[in-house]
């Protein structure tokens, strides 16, 4: 059954199709406001031009996960520099702009709630926590998922607005728009152009995420998973089975919503230089790499980290797969490497 | 290429070569789990060899497992797949015997981002792409559209010299007729060329300002066999390994330098790039300048030495003072 | 091109130690006149020469790069400085396709005994470089959308 | 929710963000062997030294501005010193510019991160502290606390094993353990020459013949991963449990605050779970990842 947002006895609201361009404007008055956009060559979300909305036509997602606007590919972490006195350490100027994003799907928004654990486990992580407190998430349900989608597998549906701030539904020529959370409402506070949903636009929303649901039909039992892989953890036949067609390159780690890791680099120009920080990939063998030995050298064990830090470890720390089914991986890859096939072959037990 | 002859013919041979103990591996390609994909198919069990297709996705140069999968190989080639095994040779990192080319004669692959842009939907929203000859066929919802197979084939297979495999020890099937377009290969590139150099450099500024240096484009390159890659392991650190656009250029700058004479045009690290950047705009430029100035192409010769590797005294300087 | 007057071009000398790094000793201590534009980098062969040294030096801001070596048959290592014809062929030509103007890559072959023919070069260069300008090639500081995400739309 | 409970352990006085480096000076170099060197370091800011505390065990990062970060444990004792101790072995880029600098210098530093190790638990027990090579420098830390605390602990016994004589590290503390008549000692290498009158073997053979006794005892074992992997299974067979065998792993790392990646065994992160960890709790993982 697809999940249902609201329990909530609040009455939702609909935004007709053809004011979207006013309604973001309104916002813009606020906020930086990002939309789904092709201006930089590949779909990604980019600031709003104040006028374009085309993405409205063509948009089921991006590209380049919304995680890239809060963790991004590379960022300065601080400038330092050498004088008399020795070193000063200067961080990069701040913006405390707040950033809404407009059309965030479900599955990304998840991976969202999903990096927040990691960025706030033990020590905060400042560089991604100010970009998220800044952040509000207006939610775009999905019409149209990829034949790649899984969403559904991982306990989540196209329409799911347990992540967001502000959920849109598409209804036909209008959107129900649900206040999920005290930043949705406020959102919405000021928009005369907003009315209230009829009973008849409820039953459409539903129709409408209950067709989106039935249109996910990529599936993945993730029953037991995290046992499964335990098990298999030393199959190292299997293993190297599901890694033979891997190239070790970083696409679906970098493209996936949930993959965070980086890599920390200085610049040093004579006196002056920068730290920055990077993403960086399980896929690489120089992930893991130390001077005199490398435990992840063969590309079995790497792609083995991949499999098992989504399925299996951050469900023990987290509680939580690190996969929202998104099927970036699967889309994107040069080779078609499956993760969904990958699993569905794991053996159910391994001889001793 | 589309009937089940070849496939059937592959299939035989494959086994053949596993049974009689000929080859260890075989790498060729299976269906793939999206719509109009393929898919390497690495195997040492003769019970998957019936999973081997032969079909006009067959995207991927195979020839990059080869330095990795040990033992023999036989391996399913394109015509620019087999150039580039015949490149790794001359590089002494394949040795000739321990490889048995399974060459098919290549009427050119399917550029699926070429079919979606004519269709107007994305691949899985498709019913069917079928190519006839030199049309091809899109359904869409039922309705079939007829288009010159010269609008969905890669840029690359439009400027192909050498469809069918010079190098190989099965050929797969009679040369079939590629269609190609030599103008329509070059577009790209003639329109760089026409540009003055500053919007040109600022052209590549912005495409490279996309790159996350996943190194998609090296992990798929046959000709990028290092072990270890100048621009992550290199001391001191020339390149800083973080995607800054003037590190990617420099670094596929680089890379492009290096894969100078061993490139083959197989057009697979446009096609892997996942941010769009027109990759084979360099990659072409290199192999023209490589044939002008040195008369040279990849993997023509397996006795040949590697283009930088070698010299002749009357190599052209007249660019040195 | 318009540019500021008191501005003068930085070339890297990538000079071969055996033949041209000697010439431009020669062109010193015979008094030749050359600009004082030319930093020297020596290296034991211009077949030393990686492509990504050429790419640092403009990368770094300099607005040419000079590699020198001895005249082909030359070579104290036999044939370095042929391996290294090839490989400065294709990446000045190269370069150029990407819109890097090709005076800022030069080569010659320079040998011990030439001072003159040193100075000569790196004259040449020189103007050719207050030709072409202030290398801003690699000065532009672009993603904005990905380092600061919080930027008023 | 949090993966992993740090509030007993000492942490990093930050200054707002976890990624600022605090400076430090480097005010001694001991050159130990031909690639081994131990630096003496102080805070540039001295209330700062005066504030900091750490964990016999703890790690920090230490930055070559510039060149980059790097972590090492730190292998002085908070029982002793004013100031804090690293021995580095020139291995890799930020090790290499670690050893071209001088006194005086000024490095980055960010800790202490890890867990350390469990004084309570080692507490009333028998202690076998078993290291190779540059193994040592993490344990040297705990050593010296013990020593410090003598009279917490009951029989302690250190065996040290290097490949050849010129690659003994720390040779004054070996010097005064030596001497020291409440612990024994056992030093070897694996290749001896004309001089060397101790033992001859690898550290697992050596701790076999040693067979230090089980019961009542924990061993404490850092060496290279090779001897690691060598070491566990001797102890197993001298009687020892899994929860009775420490270790402090090395891995690559970025961060030290459990964020990057990469220095995970299973589910455990090195940086924040460690680098301190029995031999329970990584035994099902270490055999294919260490």
């Amino acid at each position: 059954m697809p999940r249902t947002s609201s329990g909530k006895k609040v009455t939702n609201k609909t935004v007709n199709k053809k004011d979207i361009a006013q309604l973001l404007n309104q916002w813009r008055q606020e906020f930086a406001v990002l939309v789904p956009s092709l201006a930089t060559g590949v779909a990604r979300l980019a600031s709003w031009d104040g006028t374009d909305t085309s993405f409205m036509d063509w948009y089921r997602n991006t590209v380049i996960p919304p995680k890239a606007n809060l963790l991004p590919p590379v960022e300065e972490m601080f400038s330092f520099h050498k004088d008399g006195e020795g070193y000063h350490i200067e961080l990069p100027p701040s913006d405390g702009h707040q950033q809404l994003i407009f059309g965030i799907r479900p599955c990304d928004a998840k991976a969202l709630a999903i990096l927040d654990m990691t960025f706030k486990d033990i020590y905060e992580d400042p560089y991604y926590l100010s970009k998220r407190s800044n952040t509000i998430l207006v939610g775009l349900g999905c019409t149209n998922p990829y034949d790649s989608c899984f969403c559904t597998s991982l306990g989540s549906s196209p329409t799911d607005s347990t992540d967001v701030d502000l959920m849109l539904t598409d209804i036909g020529a209008r959107f129900l728009v649900e206040e999920i959370t005290d930043k949705g409402k406020e959102l919405m506070a000021n928009i005369s152009l907003a009315e209230e949903a009829t009973e008849a636009d409820e039953a459409r929303a539903q129709a409408a995420r209950e067709a989106a649901y039935n249109k996910v039909t990529r599936q993945l039992d993730t029953t037991d998973i995290g046992q499964k892989l335990l098990v298999n953890f030393d199959n190292q036949d299997y293993w190297e089975k599901i890694a033979a067609k891997c190239i070790s390159c970083g696409i679906c780690t970098f493209f996936c919503p949930t993959c965070y890791c980086f890599d920390i680099n200085d610049e040093l120009v004579k006196n002056r230089g920068e730290r920055f920080r990077s993403w960086d990939s399980c896929a690489f063998p120089l992930y893991t790499k130390m001077p005199m030995e490398n435990p992840r050298l063969e590309k079995w064990r790497r792609v083995r980290q991949k499999v098992c830090h989504k399925y299996e470890f951050y469900p023990i720390d987290f509680k939580v797969v690190a996969c929202t089914g998104c099927g970036r991986c699967i889309r994107l890859c040069p080779v078609n490497w499956d993760i969904t096939q990958a699993l569905a072959n794991l053996p159910a037990k391994v001889r001793a | 290429m589309k009937d089940g002859n070849i496939e059937q013919k592959l299939q035989s041979e494959a086994r053949a070569l596993l049974e009689q103990g000929r080859v260890d591996y075989i790498i060729g390609f299976e269906v793939g789990s999206l719509k109009f994909t393929t898919t390497p198919l690495i195997t040492n069990n003769i019970a998957d060899i019936d999973r081997l297709v032969i079909n006009p996705f067959i995207v991927n140069n195979l020839s990059v497992y080869l330095t990795e999968v040990k033992g023999r190989v036989g391996i399913v080639a394109k015509g620019c797949d087999s150039r580039s095994i015949v490149s790794l040779i001359q590089d002494k990192q394949v040795a000739r015997e321990d490889v048995v080319i399974l060459g098919v004669p290549c009427p050119g692959i399917i550029d699926l981002s070429k079919v979606e842009r004519l269709a107007g939907k994305d691949r899985d929203e498709l019913d069917d792409i079928t190519r006839n000859g030199d049309r091809v066929v899109i359904t869409v919802d039922g309705n079939g559209r007829e288009f010159p197979a010269t609008e969905v084939l890669f840029d690359n297979c439009l400027g192909c010299d050498f469809p069918t495999p010079k190098e190989y020890d099965v050929l797969l099937d009679v040369s079939s007729p590629l269609v190609s377009d030599k103008a329509a290969s070059q577009e790209k590139l003639d329109k760089l060329k026409g540009m003055a150099p500053e919007p040109r450099w600022q052209f590549w500024a912005s495409e490279f300002d996309r790159c996350v240096l996943c190194y998609a484009c090296r992990n798929v390159c046959p000709a990028c066999f290092c072990q270890r890659c100048f621009v992550e392991e290199s001391e001191p650190q020339w390149i800083l390994p973080v995607p800054r656009w003037q590190d990617s250029l420099m670094f596929q700058v680089v890379r492009n330098i290096h894969v100078a004479g061993r490139c083959t045009d197989c057009g697979e690290c446009e096609r892997a790039c996942p941010v769009n950047i027109p990759l084979r705009s360099l990659t072409r430029e290199m192999y023209d300048l490589v044939d002008e100035l040195f008369h040279y192409q990849a993997g023509m010769d397996k006795e040949a030495p590697p283009l930088l590797a070698a010299y002749e005294a009357t190599d052209a300087e007249d660019f040195i003072r | 091109m318009k540019q500021d007057l008191d501005w003068e071009p930085r070339l890297v000398g990538f000079l071969c130690r055996w033949c041209s790094y000697a010439g431009a000793d020669l062109a010193g201590t015979s008094r030749k006149k050359y600009p004082a534009n030319i930093r020297v980098i020596m290296v034991p062969c211009s077949g030393r020469v990686d492509p990504l040294f050429i790419l640092k030096a403009l990368r770094l801001g300099f607005d040419g790069v000079l590699v020198s070596g001895c005249y082909p048959g030359d070579c104290h290592y036999q044939t370095g400085n042929y391996y290294a014809r090839r490989r400065m062929a294709i990446t000045k030509k190269f370069l150029e396709y990407m819109g890097i103007d090709p005076q800022r890559i030069q080569a010659s072959w320079v040998s011990a005994s030439e001072g003159g023919k040193f100075a000569e070069v790196v004259t040449a260069v020189t103007e050719g470089l207050k030709e072409v300008g202030p290398n801003k090639l690699f000065a532009d500081e672009r993603r904005e959308h990905r380092t600061k995400t919080t930027k008023r739309g | 929710m949090t993966a992993t409970d740090i509030s007993h352990r000492s942490r990093f006085l930050a200054q707002g963000n976890v990624y600022l480096p605090h400076l430090a000076v480097i005010k001694k170099i001991v050159d130990e062997t031909g690639d081994t060197k131990t630096f003496h370091l102080n805070f540039k800011d001295d209330k700062l030294q005066g504030e900091f505390t750490f964990n016999s065990g703890q790690f920090a990062l230490f930055s070559v501005f510039g060149i980059g970060e790097a972590p090492f444990v730190i292998s002085s004792s908070p029982t002793r010193s004013d100031h804090l101790e690293i021995t580095v072995r020139r291995v890799g880029r930020v090790t290499n510019a670690l050893h071209r600098l001088g006194v005086n210098a000024e490095v980055g530093f960010r800790g202490p991160y890890g867990n350390g190790f469990p004084l309570d638990l080692l507490s009333g027990k028998n202690l076998v502290f078993i290291a190779g090579g540059i193994g040592l420098s993490p344990l040297r830390s705990l050593i010296w606390n013990v020593i410090d605390n003598r009279d917490k602990y009951e029989n302690i016994d250190i065996i040290y094993g290097v490949r050849t004589p010129a690659d003994l590290c720390l040779k004054y503390d070996l010097e005064s353990w030596n001497k020291d008549k409440t612990l024994d000692m056992v030093t070897t290498v694996d290749e001896g020459d004309e001089s060397w009158i101790g033992r001859v073997g690898v550290v697992p053979a050596i701790l076999e013949q040693v067979a230090p006794s089980a019961k009542n005892a924990v061993a404490i074992v850092c060496g290279p991963p090779i001897m690691i992997r060598f070491t566990f299974p001797v102890l197993e067979k001298l009687g020892f449990a899994p929860e009775q065998m420490l270790t402090t792993l090395e891995k690559r790392m970025k961060c030290g605050i459990g964020k990057c990646g990469r220095c995970n065994i299973g589910n455990l992160y090195v940086c924040r779970d460690g680098p301190v960890f029995t031999y329970a709790q990584i035994k099902q993982f270490i055999s294919s990842e260490y």
